[in-house]
């Protein structure tokens, strides 16, 4: 009995992002192996960059991934910008950060509800839900379409926006455009309060991790469309320069990506769980009250409890929303004029699903000769494998269907982005 | 009944239409372009603006002066108005197995355009003859042609692809308004304003305004005169008609061809160019099912397309169609000319090609035969 | 019981299977009248084949992918490949123009691992497809409307034309003759021509309209300015590899 | 200015299609089934030979089919369908007691009054033969008005003749010289092999006053005009019936063009003289 090998393993992680698996290994109580696998193929995003003109980074990295294109727009832009030494400021940054808003928005709702739900509330899918409590997809879908909308007035689309550019917009939307969103964002601010409500009547399995928590600066602001800063709570804060210089990655063998690690240090998490633990002061008093509202501590450390935080981050995003278009005027000129530059520079976004990091390079024309990117779901994939044993070791008593249900549900605390994480392999191109 | 008008009566105009609870479409300026679209005040019209025209080429100048119209046609025409890009002709409802057409209410509010050129009254008129004045009727145009209202404005500075003086239709309108106005800005800037209609004559009583001595009527005619001296005569439509038919298979056609894009934007900039397709959408029920109507475009593959492949697959025959359409053919099925020579498809098209020059061509290769 | 329908993914961002998610309005009427047979980024549940229909997004990048689409084919009624890259191999298409093996050899230990093929390609390269929507991502409208489209036994309204037809029927003065390049006249309508009504010019993201004009585009964009290499990139993003694109980045080096 | 375009304005509802009810189906070859419609309710529509509808498959779309009804003796509609695309296949597919929406009748008709006295030759390719039942009717119910009947008959094989059995009752019960030939012959095949062309310069009847009236592909149109006039039929004498890709069916959707006509409102019926250069021009 005692040295009986189990194996808990899922083909085809569904309800992710990207093509993943999962296989762990138990023999008697000791776990011999952890591991998510990603075949989703690589797209060598990072060779194709090079020998592209600097403006192009933000409409082709959109394309790594669909759920969040406008996070690799932002890390994208900031990076080409601070390559050329260029700073987007005032209400230019202001529209960015609402374009983003609704990318949280309607990534965290179909997260939060289509995604996640189902796990905590025994369902395949959000369409057998619909079945049985139609209301509540409905609410998903309109939240959604919210996120989406301001998606489509600031950016053109919701899918790889098209009115992102380095340097600002190519049209920046007028103060009328923006204001008839919102009657639609107060609903959704208060639905996003009920959301939290009703996410905290689920049931979570009693377990927490010990989380080196990593997330932007912002400088004073809940960090969403770009930060200076990289910082932990234990102690790393750099600039987002050195990123690559304190962030190793590494290709291991049953990934077709790379895994990001901090140098001398364990696995790290980035995303709402960080953000949140970071930043809890920096929510907006709506999203502070509605987690004091049902008791959530300002650290969060059962990683299952992520729905809430997301939840929490749903109610900020609808506030900040709010508080943009309020504030809002439209500028004289959208975009301000970027001239290339030699050199190198990093940009970084926090992602619905945590921190992404971009890298360029570029000649004096403004050519990309290097490319590097690291999206969230990379740098957790070495926490979800520690998650993972943690739980299991804790959880070994429960029946191979049930474990495996509740791995795979590990797993989707993250939101993980497998499409993402794999455009990493890179390659030379040798252009004749 | 005539008057002279102070610019300021322009905008008594747009109040008293206001008042009347119409909508008053002008032009305005946006996206750096002048286009149209619904005023609250004369102040919205391009004071002081200017476009420069080419082949495919366009761009908005400031003038020195106050001019509330000192620009030609834009990228848009009342086309949009009156055969609206996009229309849902009706709706079938599956009830019980059988079939029932609804159709929407119609829209009753009446629209002034104001700020219409000669050549669109024109192309109004052509398209009055196509839609309505057939056996059949266009239902929606009909309406919103019912309910429109025409200040139509001559021209005093036709742009560089305007030809509209040898199409005949232009730079002075001749009927077809209800109100027309003429602008003159040499000396005190002023309008000579004339009622074409009894609903013209009423608006025109209702504003501000001086008699017209015959020497403003004379300062009028000279405004036109003038545009129509400087615009000449670079299109022969005496014999254009008989030109184009003799000459289908024209080598030209290959040229043409080859820089023409088939994109369609000459038809849809064209103020005349009517052509539309139908298109039937479900809705999510299954049960009904939307007719919807839209601006189509011989340029298309899929506008001649039947059953086995597109009858005009190169974009040569689609070029040829357009042309003969527009100069000569047109008139073989409406009695009337196609083009109005306003220059749109000259200015919008993103490779600038020249209806007049291809014309041209074909009339040259033509006389050095004879 | 309607129709059953399978969602499935080869190399690709997943924006075109979202963009049925992002269907909002009309998600919950649709999937009342089919069954979703397989979908993971939905749903856990599956439904064995043979399915009525397929949407296929992603392009075939590896020896798995390729063998896979040619099962999904034998046993789906329809198959509709969804995106740019399902139906011109996409922005990883680029690859087709580097030598992905001796490279991916000389950097890995094991390139054997990595299972990735020299080129990546549309499915119409490895089966008969029924339908292609195009568009790098999807337009919403179409695909619901294709999906009514079958439901009704109706033909798709995926017009072939260009993105001008929708530019002018919404009322966006043209960028390209106000001064900014445009690819609008030589890709395929659809998108709803968002990007000149955002004052940027079309960057050819739903793919070669039918007939395409590419060289007098070109020689347009160079009278406007445009170097050789500003005209390869344009045609060679998104769309490159699909012929007519990529013949006409081909003109002008590389 | 308002109220007289009210009053000079065309005819209003011709957009609105009218339910009608599948009586009666019946299928002629493989892809090609024959539909009666009576309306729900109010009379039917009375179109004359040549005319044309446009029928609606609810959901799918609207396409143009030519009557093919004996007007001479019944009301319902007649249409015979060949199922090639997706709203021809609804239509094929629809059942009795099926609605389907009917515009019309559009376009003009064939001069068949006018051929009085005359000698009739009906030429037709396959499909073609519907679209001149109502003619052939006509002439059949007045058949001593007329002179000699000649109707000629091809098709690609066998399997697409359609109304077989009802043209040999022509042959039997009137006056009618009848001929019938296929591009290719099966087993079972025992009639004339070759095209339909073959069958003119044998066929009975005075060029010089005769009106001859042709249905079938835009290709064997052709073929047969030519083969007509080598007969000394004058081009003016020969009628053909073109086909476009049709929206609206009523002159407004510009679809139906060929140079300066508009096949739905100036046709769908033509003289050989007023078409023949039209056609020569490829992809007019
Ligand atoms: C005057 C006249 C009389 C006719 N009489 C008969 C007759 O008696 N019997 C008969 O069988 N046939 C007849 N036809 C031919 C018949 O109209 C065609 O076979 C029919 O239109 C085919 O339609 P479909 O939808 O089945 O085929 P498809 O091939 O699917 O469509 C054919 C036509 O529909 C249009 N179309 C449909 N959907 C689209 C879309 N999404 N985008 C663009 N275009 C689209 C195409 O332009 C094309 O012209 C006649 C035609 C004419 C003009
Ligand atoms: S053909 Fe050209 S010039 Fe003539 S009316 Fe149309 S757009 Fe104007
Ligand atoms: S902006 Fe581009 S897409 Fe629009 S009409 Fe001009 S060329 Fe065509
Ligand atoms: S305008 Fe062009 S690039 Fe922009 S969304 Fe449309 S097809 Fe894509």
């Amino acid at each position: 009995m005692a040295d009986e090998t189990r194996t808990i393993k899922t083909d085809y992680l569904a309800r992710v992002e990207g093509e993943g698996g999962m296989l762990i290994r138990l023999k008697g109580n000791e776990i011999e192996e952890v591991k998510l696998n990603i075949f989703e193929p690589p797209r060598f995003f990072e060779a194709f960059l090079r020998g592209r003109y600097f403006t192009e980074a933000p409409d082709i990295t959109a394309r790594i991934c669909g759920i969040c294109p406008v996070a690799y727009q932002m890390a994208a832009c900031n990076s080409m910008e601070s390559v050329c030494g260029v700073k987007v400021e005032g209400q230019l940054k202001a529209l960015r950060r609402l374009l983003y808003c609704g990318e949280w928005i309607e990534s965290h709702a179909l997260h939060v509800y289509m995604l996640h739900a189902p796990d905590f509330l025994g369902y395949p899918s959000a369409i057998e839900i619909a079945k049985d409590a139609p209301e509540v997809v409905e609410t998903a879908l309109r939240l959604k379409k919210i996120g989406n909308h301001i998606m489509t007035v600031v950016g053109g689309r919701e899918i790889h926006p098209i009115n992102v550019k380095v340097g600002g917009f190519y049209k920046a939307p007028s103060k009328a455009e923006l204001e008839a969103m919102v009657p639609d964002l107060e609903w959704a601010l208060e639905t996003s309060l009920e959301t939290v409500k009703w996410a905290n009547t689920l049931d979570f399995p009693d377990f927490e991790m010990d989380y080196e928590f990593a997330a932007l600066d912002a400088g004073g602001v809940y960090p969403i469309e770009g930060g200076e800063r990289f910082v932990s709570n234990r102690g790393l804060d750099i600039p987002i320069d050195e990123f690559y210089e304190h962030v190793v990655e590494e290709h291991v063998k049953h990934a077709n990506a790379l895994q990001g690690h901090m140098k001398e240090r364990d696995s790290y998490l980035t995303g709402p769980l960080a953000r949140y633990a970071l930043w809890y002061d920096l929510l907006s008093p709506e999203a502070r009250g509605a987690a004091e509202g049902i008791g959530l501590p300002k650290v969060v450390k059962n990683p299952f409890k992520s729905i809430l935080v997301r939840s929490v981050e749903l109610v900020e995003a609808c506030a900040e929303a709010l508080r943009l278009i309020r504030e809002y005027e439209q500028p004289a000129e959208a975009s301000i004029e970027v001239v290339p530059k030699a050199g190198a520079a990093c940009g970084a976004s926090e992602a619905p699903r945590g921190t992404l990091c971009h890298r360029y390079e570029l000649d004096d024309k403004g050519i990309i000769l290097d490319a590097t990117i690291t999206p969230p779901t990379a740098q957790n994939q070495p926490q979800i494998e520690a998650d993972l044993r943690g739980f299991v070791g804790q959880f070994m008593d429960l029946s191979n269907e049930e474990l495996t249900l509740r791995c795979e549900q590990a797993i989707r605390n993250y939101d993980p982005c497998i499409s993402c994480a794999t455009h990493f392999l890179t390659l030379e191109i040798e252009r004749t | 009944m005539r008057a002279v008008l102070a610019p300021e009566a322009l905008e008594a105009i747009v109040d008293v239409l206001r008042r009347r609870d119409w909508r008053v479409i002008a032009p305005t300026v946006r996206d750096k372009a002048i286009v149209y679209g619904e005023i609250a005040s004369a102040t919205e019209l391009p004071v002081g603006w200017k476009d420069v025209q080419g082949p495919g080429s366009y761009k908005l100048e400031r003038r020195d002066d106050e001019a509330r119209f000192g620009y030609a046609v834009g990228p848009q025409s009342w086309k949009r108005e009156l055969l609206a890009p996009s229309v849902r002709l009706l709706q079938i409802k599956r009830t019980n197995g059988g079939l029932e057409p609804v159709k929407d209410a119609a829209e009753t509010k009446r629209t002034a355009f104001f700020g219409v050129r000669p050549c669109e009254v024109a192309a109004i008129k052509i398209q009055d003859r196509v839609l309505i004045g057939g056996k059949y009727a266009d239902e929606d145009y009909l309406q919103r042609r019912e309910n429109s209202f025409v200040i139509a404005v001559n021209c005093g500075e036709p742009a560089a692809n305007c030809f509209c003086a040898s199409m005949g239709t232009g730079p002075k309108v001749e009927d077809g308004y209800d109100l027309v106005l003429t602008e003159i800005t040499g000396g005190t800037h002023h309008f000579v304003a004339e009622a074409g209609t009894d609903e013209g004559a009423e608006l025109l009583a209702e504003l501000p305004q001086q008699p017209a001595a015959d020497a403003d009527l004379t300062a009028a005619q000279t405004v036109t005169d003038a545009a129509r001296e400087k615009m000449g005569i670079t299109l022969d439509r005496s014999d254009v008609h008989d030109l184009l038919l003799a000459n289908l298979e024209h080598p030209r056609y290959d040229d043409v061809a080859s820089r023409c894009l088939a994109c369609t934007n000459c038809t849809l900039a064209c103020p005349t160019c009517f052509c539309t397709a139908v298109d039937d959408a479900n809705d999510l029920s299954g049960e009904a099912d939307d007719r919807l109507r839209s601006w189509d475009s011989c340029f298309t593959l899929q506008y001649s397309e039947m059953h086995g492949g597109g009858t005009r697959k190169e974009t040569k025959s689609r070029y040829r169609q357009w042309l003969t359409h527009k100069l000569s053919t047109w008139h073989d099925q409406f009695d009337t000319l196609g083009c109005v020579g306003c220059g749109r498809c000259i200015t919008w098209c993103p490779v600038g090609i020249d209806i007049r020059e291809e014309v041209a061509a074909i009339r040259a290769t033509q006389e050095a035969k004879s | 019981m309607g129709p059953t329908i399978a969602v499935w993914k080869f190399s690709s961002c997943d924006g075109c299977q979202l963009t049925l998610l992002d269907c909002e309005d009309e998600l919950l009427g649709i999937l009342g009248r089919v069954q979703i047979a397989y979908f993971p980024e939905a749903t856990r549940a599956e439904i064995e084949g043979p399915w009525d229909l397929s949407l296929v997004e992603g392009s075939v990048t590896t020896p798995e992918e390729a063998e896979r689409i040619k099962e999904i084919r034998e046993k789906s009624g329809l198959v509709v490949a969804i995106g740019a890259c399902a139906t011109a191999g996409g922005i990883q298409a680029l690859r087709n123009w580097a030598n992905v093996k001796e490279y991916a050899s000389t950097v890995y230990a094991h390139p054997e691992y990595l299972e990735t093929l020299e080129t990546s390609t549309p499915h119409s390269d490895h089966i008969a497809v029924d339908l292609e929507l195009q568009g790098c991502p999807i337009s919403k409208v179409q695909l619901v409307d294709a999906l009514l489209a079958v439901l009704a036994g109706r033909r798709p309204n995926v017009p072939t034309s260009a993105v001008c037809t929708e530019c002018k029927r919404r009322q966006t003065p043209c960028v390209q003759v106000l001064g900014t390049p445009c690819l609008g006249p030589v890709t395929q309508a659809g998108c709803g021509a968002i990007c000149p009504s955002f004052a940027r010019g079309c960057y050819g993201c739903f793919g070669p309209k039918e007939s395409p004009n590419t060289v007098s585009l070109a020689k347009r964009w160079s009278e406007m300015g445009a170097s050789e290499d500003q005209l390869l990139r344009a045609f060679r993003t998104f769309n490159g590899y699909k012929p007519a694109f990529r013949e006409e980045s081909a003109r002008h080096g590389g | 200015m308002a109220q007289t375009l009210t009053e000079t304005a065309g005819s209003l509802e011709a957009m609105t299609p009218v339910p009608y009810a599948v009586t009666a189906k019946r299928q002629d070859t493989y892809d090609t089934w024959t539909l009666e419609l009576e309306p729900v309710d109010g009379a039917p529509i009375v179109p004359g030979p040549g005319q044309f509808n446009m029928l609606y498959a609810f959901g799918v779309g609207e396409v143009p089919i030519s009557n093919a009804g004996n007007f001479e003796t019944d009301e319902r509609l007649v249409h015979t369908i060949r199922a090639v695309g997706a709203v021809t296949k609804a239509l094929c597919a629809a059942e009795i007691g099926t609605i389907v929406g009917v515009r019309g009748p559009f376009g003009n008709t064939w001069p068949i009054v006018e051929a009085k006295g005359k000698d009739v030759v009906v030429v037709a390719g396959g499909i073609g033969l519907p679209p001149l039942r109502p003619a052939i009717y006509h002439v059949l119910k007045n058949r001593k008005d007329y002179g000699r009947f000649a109707l000629l008959y091809g098709a690609r094989t066998p399997t697409d003749l359609v109304f077989l059995d009802e043209v040999k009752s022509w042959q039997c019960n009137y006056d009618v010289d009848l001929d019938i030939t296929v591009d290719v012959g099966d087993t079972d095949w025992k009639g004339k092999v070759g095209l339909v062309t073959k069958l003119i310069p044998p066929a009975q009847f005075d060029a010089d006053d005769a009106q001859a009236f042709v249905v079938g592909p835009e290709i064997m149109m052709k073929f047969v005009a030519q083969e007509l006039m080598n007969r000394d039929l004058p081009a003016e004498s020969i009628n053909v019936s073109l086909e476009r890709t049709m929206r609206c069916g009523v002159g407004l959707c510009g679809h139906c063009q060929i140079g300066p006509t508009l096949v739905c409102r100036d046709g769908a019926c033509y003289t050989w003289d007023k078409v023949e250069k039209l056609l020569a021009v490829k992809e007019l």
